[in-house]
């Protein structure tokens, strides 16, 4: 018996210490992590009410299906991502601290102004964060542009509490259901507030400068967890709580499909690294809008889970590739891997799932995506989809080709001299690469329990039995 | 293998060899009236016996076993695509004279020569050989065209089939005048005379293919090339002319062809190769879809 | 009435935010935008003739009316992390313009 | 042994051939030789009736004979040409890895020829282009592996989009459960039919599809060009087959408007595929490397098979199989002598070589034959099927198609001739004086390959008798055939009778030649030259732009080439155009940007 409560409190109640206690605040982070990752093992799937005041007057946490596979990936790789770079992250040890609180927020509340809250605690750690990159005009961009987004998501619940006077998402929820009216502003509003955190194209002005010069820790976290995270609240606003219909959905999932073909166009045409994960990212995100808007829940959290592992080591990857040679041109980074196979062959396992080639997760995540859209007898965005699947592979498959291959085009192999340099990447990044690779390829021959588990989180935010998945043992059910 | 016997292959090879001495001889007559065309008495009718004998008699060079190789299996390719050509009423193999037989076999022995040519080293050979693909590719396509869309009206692809309904039906050069001159006009190519002897052309490369030859080998292609001469000839008088009732006529309406083929040849000059083809991309081939076009579609002079 | 206002507000936090190139204005905007804001989230919660949400001995009935409590928790929760970016993006311009010697956008050149 | 364990046993040991490589590369590379010879000698053993064996999850394969001939065909062509890949083991840059997936495309093949259900179908499908995917950067060029993978996905979508457009249909992913159902639903089915046949026309490389071919045959590893060209090309074959004998195409079809008896739609199937022989004629006949010759003589001969496939009748579909056979039996003959050059000499350019004939006869006759067979000419196994798609298409009368069908034919003899007179006739270079003969064991595959050919061009009866069971299981009629020969609709053919003819023939000439006073024999250099004294071989060879005359008529052609880079652009400057809009360094244009979303989205919205 554990309080979620927990996982917000300790890391905050850390930070504190952490400022008086200066010498000891790396380890303060380290077991504060730990902690949390111990404890998510143990946290039960119920409703948790914070301060004695029953919901909807108080404000309550919140474990089910949805977000529990969540809290434990993000808890997990939070740890592994500061394990890989604790020589970096010292400075930073408060402010980590305050961001693992602030993820946990995201992911755990149940209450739409909480949600708030938290969204402002995890981007002011994240701005903070992102200070390490020393690119101080970027993140301004990135402040800017997040300060008016929370201030539009704030419009936007204010309005619905004028309207419903709740704030709590099951009460609010269930009165939207039951309500006749449809305060489309206010959605809108939230709409807009929350799709620039999760990238959505027109909103998403920030994205590039600050991810596409992340550090190995920095990607990982804004790109990987922050986006991860964001994206499932994303989910559980929009899936759970209110309820889109009519034109509404059509113009969001507008914007999702434009997001996730122009995602794939501009990765198409970076000739960064890292700019092609920030973009392949948005492209990610607009996909998981567009599941979440077509209540097609099961298959936007697949989506979120392949995209959250995926671009972690990708990110890690390449942070690690951008400070050892100093960039991350794709052109200058010709058979980096042929000295470093094991990460290498991490790299490549990821990046073949980020693409959903069989053998990998992504390819039970593309399939699934596929029966999910058909079933609700979609044509378009099947077909949009696969579209940008199609410029994806060509350009991941570009990077890989050019990342274990050296030589000009058209010479031979033979005539070829190997590269001497050797890509110098510590021991603990390349095993979390490679374990993180493995779950990709395990799950890809396996897949069955994250599927399942991803149909159980669908049904929580809205109870559909019809739902079919394809996994390995059943085919179909 | 129904129609293997002794019987048969005996037959068939004295097609091949009559086929051979026909057309040699014919070959001799021809030289004979163009040299009085062109007011000189010409060679005796055997002349061109007596060419191959002494070829064939001479010690000649060799360049390796490709070119003794290429050579022999050029021979035997015409001479098995000799065997089974239906002269008259003498069919080797009834029923296996199918017209694509003719068309790839032979390309058997046209393969064996360019490979010998080629392999002869001397780049004027190649040159030949590359010139007389070049024209393969201008006269098959318009000839194999108009024989498709007989092929396709009679329902039958068997060269005898193909006799045996002209003679209840009336030539087909007569019904089907357009394939015929279309076919005319392949004939000329394949045999090489003028306009179509680019691939010849002894004053400009030499002879082409055959100007390293000497001694048996040029003697064995000499042979070679009369038989391939009798088979493209007697394609034609077999599927427009009607064949024959009996040897007689089918020797006289083959002197006809030939010989006509030859007249026009000595009046006319060289095409360079890029015009053969050309020419045979726009003429012939426009002519031989058209006939296809009316035969297939409209049925016209096919029944 | 005080709605409209706060609407106005936001909106002219909207057009300085879109409009002005330069940090320290558009910070000025943005905390513009945010007091439009509060006093909007207050407005919602006002009822017409209530009184202040605090028990005490006088107000004690349940018959009076009180005006909505918790838009002024929101509020004041709104106002204190909007001081708290407000403090970082300061922070943030101040280390700009230690970089390009300049608040305005447009002169700090483009990059790339 | 059942099918479920074949493959299996493959992926496994693909995995088994990475870590013995890693340890031995040579063992590893023997270990490429023994999976497919293995695999072959079960599926020989077992025939046609191989048990499909029990199901691993999804994974459920049943066997079918058509399934079992493509895979023999596979296995031939994959066992024969992993005896080259102990010779490239220290030519290539990642041995290990080329070793294991060697083995994954096989197993993906095989997955795929014998899947019951579209997923697995496509699981297979997409493992065995990954793996021949990271093959082919081992080669010359890093682009062709991405154009190769760009054009493949593309298909592979395409037909994904199918499956998933008959499931939203009917409910399940079953292969002949889904394609029986198909005539129910015309409308789908159209779509299906159309976008399979995309797909299959991508694998087999049919134009406009076909730039992937050259790029990637051409610029793979030596050794993985035959693969690709005689093995992988195939499926998409099989695609064809699967969309129109196994789907009821021509019933889903029948109302619709007709051109000379066929469905408007097999028509243009048909003129597509006349397309790409003409295009692969004449860009074979251009090409001076050896490999992207071939590679363009299988976009043309890509065009023949599906020309029999289409028609989908007695003869024409026999004689797609057949040349389906009889090409990937070919081509991966010539592409391993003229890899077999390449391992020699280093090069397989046309005109950087020449007169090989001397050093290496074996390798010369090897491709002899199998451009005999390529070109279509008896006594190979490549006359046969063209005689049987040339019966069908003179029996429909389709002229145009024919036409196009006799200029490959006849093209074919242009391309076939091109290196095997530039680059193994001819003036031997000084630079290769020391070049020796293949060794042994890059030999044997290639005689082997050649007697194959050899042996269906003269008995192909029994081949051919297995293919009418094929046919019969498709629903169709299936050949017949009488002793040796061959009956066909308008008329009969005795292959047997022919390579006897042709004996007969050779024999009187050999016999002519020795009775005959013997020559003198004399150097390649002592031919007629005009009285000039040339003695550099090097310029007494007549090698470079062979077809000089011909490529000039048609020098101007259209570039299919510029059109996908076009494209290619067009997708490089939207995104660029797209990130200039969106990532402006200015908080203010992202500020505007999202005002502007929501006022147009509540544009025709209630607000309230």
């Amino acid at each position: 018996m554990s309080q979620p409560i927990l996982l917000i409190a300790i890391p905050l109640g850390l930070a504190f210490l952490s400022i008086i206690l200066k010498k000891i605040k790396v380890p303060l982070l380290v077991l504060g992590l730990l902690f949390s990752s111990m404890l998510v093992f143990f946290i039960e799937k119920k409703s948790y009410i914070i301060g004695g005041f029953k919901p909807p007057f108080g404000i309550n946490l919140v474990v089910d299906d949805y977000n529990l596979y969540f809290i434990i990936i993000v808890n997990v790789l939070f740890l592994v991502l500061v394990l890989a770079n604790l020589s970096a992250v010292k400075p930073m040890a408060t402010v980590l601290l305050v961001a693992s609180a602030g993820l946990n927020g995201l992911l755990l509340t149940g209450d739409l102004f909480n949600l708030f809250v938290f969204i402002e605690i995890a981007s002011i750690a994240a701005f903070i964060l992102l200070t390490m990159d020393k690119q101080f005009l970027k993140v301004f961009h990135y402040i800017i542009i997040g300060t008016l987004a929370s201030s539009l998501y704030l419009l936007g619940i204010v309005i619905l509490y004028a309207q419903y006077g709740t704030l709590n998402m099951a009460d609010m929820s269930g009165l939207i259901d039951g309500g006749s009216i449809t305060p489309t502003i206010a959605y809108l509003l939230i709409f807009a507030g929350l799709a620039v955190e999760v990238k959505l194209l027109p909103f998403n002005g920030w994205v590039k400068g600050v991810l596409e010069t992340a550090s190995a820790f920095t990607g990982p976290l804004i790109g990987s967890l922050y986006a991860g995270v964001m994206l499932v609240v994303f989910g559980r606003v929009f899936g759970g709580v209110l309820n889109l219909s009519g034109t509404m959905v059509t113009s969001l999932t507008i914007i999702g499909v434009i997001t996730l073909l122009a995602g794939e166009f501009m990765a198409f045409q970076s000739k960064h690294l890292r700019q092609v994960w920030l973009n392949s990212s948005i492209a990610q995100s607009g996909l998981a809008v567009i599941l979440f808007l077509q209540g097609l829940h099961h298959v936007a959290v697949l989506v979120i889970v392949a995209n959250i592992i995926s671009k972690f080591v990708l990110y890690l990857v390449s942070g690690k590739i951008a400070a050892v040679i100093g960039h991350d041109k794709i052109a200058d980074l010709k058979g980096i891997f042929m000295n470093k196979k094991a990460l290498g062959i991490a790299f490549t396992i990821t990046s073949l799932s980020l693409i959903g080639l069989p053998l990998f997760f992504g390819f039970f995540v593309k399939i699934n995506i596929l029966i999910a859209l058909f079933q609700s007898s979609n044509m378009w965005i099947p077909a949009l989809v696969l579209i940008a699947a199609l410029i994806e592979s060509a350009y991941v498959i570009r990077l890989l080709v050019t990342m274990w291959q050296v030589g000009e085009e058209g010479e031979k192999p033979e005539t070829i001299e190997k590269p001497t340099f050797s890509l110098k990447v510590g021991f603990v990044t390349c095993a979390i690469s490679i374990i993180l690779g493995l779950m990709l390829l395990v799950s890809g021959v396996y897949p069955d329990l994250v599927i399942n588990q991803s149909v159980k989180a669908g049904n929580v935010l809205s109870v559909n039995d019809e739902i079919q998945v394809f996994t390995m043992e059943g085919g179909l059910e | 293998m129904v129609a293997l016997s002794i019987i048969n292959v005996l037959i068939a090879m004295g097609v091949a060899l009559f086929g051979f001495t026909l057309q040699t001889s014919v070959a001799g007559v021809n030289r004979k009236i163009i040299g009085r065309m062109q007011k000189r008495y010409g060679p005796k009718w055997y002349q061109e016996f007596r060419d191959i004998f002494k070829a064939l008699s001479k010690r000649g060079i060799t360049h390796g076993w490709v070119f003794d190789f290429g050579v022999m299996m050029a021979l035997g390719g015409i001479l098995a695509t000799a065997m089974f050509m239906p002269v008259a009423n003498i069919i080797a193999f009834e029923g296996y004279d199918n017209f694509f037989i003719f068309v790839y076999l032979f390309a058997v022995g046209m393969l064996g020569m360019a490979m010998s040519a080629s392999g002869s080293g001397n780049p004027l050979a190649s040159i030949g050989v590359m010139r007389a693909l070049s024209q393969m590719v201008g006269y098959e396509v318009p000839f194999m065209v108009v024989i498709l869309a007989l092929v396709s009206a009679y329902n039958t692809s068997s060269i005898s089939g193909l006799v045996a309904i002209q003679q209840d039906l009336g030539w087909n050069i007569i019904r089907l005048p357009i394939g015929a001159l279309v076919a005319f006009i392949c004939l000329q190519g394949m045999l090489g005379k003028k306009p179509f002897d680019t691939f010849i052309a002894p004053a400009e490369i030499a002879s082409g293919p055959m100007v390293e030859y000497g001694g048996k080998q040029l003697g064995m292609l000499f042979i070679m090339h009369e038989v391939s001469v009798f088979v493209e000839v007697s394609l034609f008088v077999n599927i427009f002319l009607g064949g024959g009732n009996n040897v007689i006529e089918f020797i006289a309406k083959y002197f006809v062809v030939y010989t006509l083929a030859n007249l026009i040849a000595n009046t006319l000059g060289r095409f360079k190769i890029d015009q053969v083809i050309t020419f045979y991309y726009k003429v012939p081939i426009m002519l031989a879809l058209l006939q296809a076009g009316l035969i297939i579609f409209l049925g016209w002079g096919v029944n | 009435m005080i709605q409209i206002a706060g609407l106005i507000l936001i909106l002219i936090g909207l057009y300085g935010l879109i409009t002005k190139r330069n940090i320290i204005k558009m910070i000025i905007a943005l905390n513009v935008l945010e007091i439009g804001l509060n006093l909007f989230i207050v407005s919602v919660g006002y009822v017409q003739d209530g009184i202040a949400p605090i028990l005490t001995e006088v107000n004690n009935s349940s018959g009076l009316i009180f005006v909505d409590p918790l838009p002024q928790a929101l509020v004041l929760t709104a106002i204190v992390i909007g001081m708290g970016t407000t403090a970082l993006s300061l922070a943030f311009a101040r280390k700009i313009y230690a970089t390009h010697q300049t608040f305005d956008l447009n002169e700090m050149g483009v990059e790339e | 042994m059942t099918i479920t364990m074949i493959v299996v046993g493959l992926m496994a040991l693909s995995l088994v051939t990475y870590v013995v490589s890693k340890m031995s590369k040579g063992l590893g590379s023997v270990l490429t030789i023994l999976g497919p010879l293995v695999a072959l000698l079960f599926f020989l053993l077992e025939g046609s009736g191989i048990a499909s064996g029990s199901s691993i999850g999804i994974l459920q394969f049943g066997a079918t004979k058509l399934g079992w001939f493509f895979s023999v065909t596979m296995l031939i062509v994959y066992g024969c040409v992993a005896f080259f890949n102990p010779y490239w083991m220290k030519k290539l840059v990642h041995p290990s890895a080329y070793n294991m997936l060697y083995i994954l495309s096989l197993a993906g093949t095989i997955g795929m020829f014998f899947a019951v259900d579209f997923i697995v179908l496509f699981i297979f499908l997409e493992i065995a282009v990954f793996a021949s995917m990271f093959i082919i950067p081992f080669g010359k060029s890093r682009n062709a592996a991405v154009v190769y993978f760009a054009m493949s996905t593309f298909g592979s979508f395409a037909f994904l989009y199918a499956i998933f457009m008959m499931y939203g249909k009917f409910g399940s992913f079953d292969i002949s459960f889904v394609l029986g159902q198909l005539a129910t639903e015309p409308t789908t089915a159209i779509w299906v039919i159309i976008l399979m046949g995309i797909a299959a026309f991508v694998k087999l490389g049919i134009f406009p599809f076909h730039i992937w071919l050259p790029m990637a045959h051409g610029n793979a590893p030596d050794t993985f060009s035959p693969i690709l060209s005689g093995g992988l090309v195939k499926i998409g074959a099989f695609i064809a087959i699967m969309v129109v004998a196994i789907a009821p195409t021509y019933e889903v079809l029948k109302n619709s408007y007709e051109v000379m008896g066929l469905p408007i739609l097999i028509y243009i199937v048909l003129i597509i595929a006349a397309i790409s022989m003409v295009v692969g004629t004449l860009m074979a006949i251009k090409q001076d490397d050896a490999k992207k010759l071939i590679a363009y003589s299988s976009v043309a001969n890509a065009g023949y098979i599906i020309v029999g496939i289409a028609l989908n009748d007695q003869l024409s579909l026999s004689g797609a199989m057949m040349h389906i056979f009889a090409h990937a039996i070919a081509s991966a003959a010539a592409f391993l002598s003229i890899g077999a050059v390449s391992y020699r000499t280093g090069t397989t350019k046309i005109s950087e070589l020449g007169g090989m004939i001397q050093k290496m006869p074996i390798t010369y006759t090897v491709y002899l034959i199998s451009i005999i067979s390529m070109a279509g000419i008896p006594p190979m196994a490549g006359f046969i099927s063209k005689w049987l798609l040339f019966q069908s298409l003179a029996s429909h009368g389709l002229m145009f198609i024919g036409a196009a069908a006799f200029f490959g034919s006849v093209g074919s003899f242009l391309y076939v001739f091109r290196p095997l007179s530039g680059l193994f006739l001819g003036q031997l270079k000084p630079q290769h004086n020391h070049v020796k003969e293949a060794p042994i064991f890059m030999v044997v595959p290639m005689v082997i390959l050649s007697g194959i050919s050899l042996f269906f061009g003269v008995l192909p009866n029994g081949l051919l008798n297995f293919i009418g069971k094929i046919q019969v299981e498709l629903g169709v009629e299936g050949i017949t055939t009488v002793d040796t020969a061959i009956m066909g609709n308008n008329g009969l053919l005795d292959p047997t009778l022919v390579f006897i003819n042709f004996g007969l023939g050779f024999v009187k000439a050999f016999i002519i030649f020795m009775s005959l006073s013997k020559s003198r024999k004399v150097g390649l250099m002592d031919t007629y030259t005009a009285a000039e004294f040339v003695y550099d071989p090097n310029v007494y060879h007549y090698a470079k732009s062979y077809y000089a005359p011909i490529e000039r008529l048609y020098e101007k052609h259209p570039d299919i080439v510029a059109l996908y880079k076009g494209l290619v652009q067009r997708v490089v400057d939207l995104g660029r155009l797209l990130q200039f809009i969106f990532f402006k360094t200015k908080p203010g244009t992202t500020a505007l940007f999202i005002v502007l979303t929501i006022i147009l989205v509540l544009w025709g919205e209630k607000i309230w």
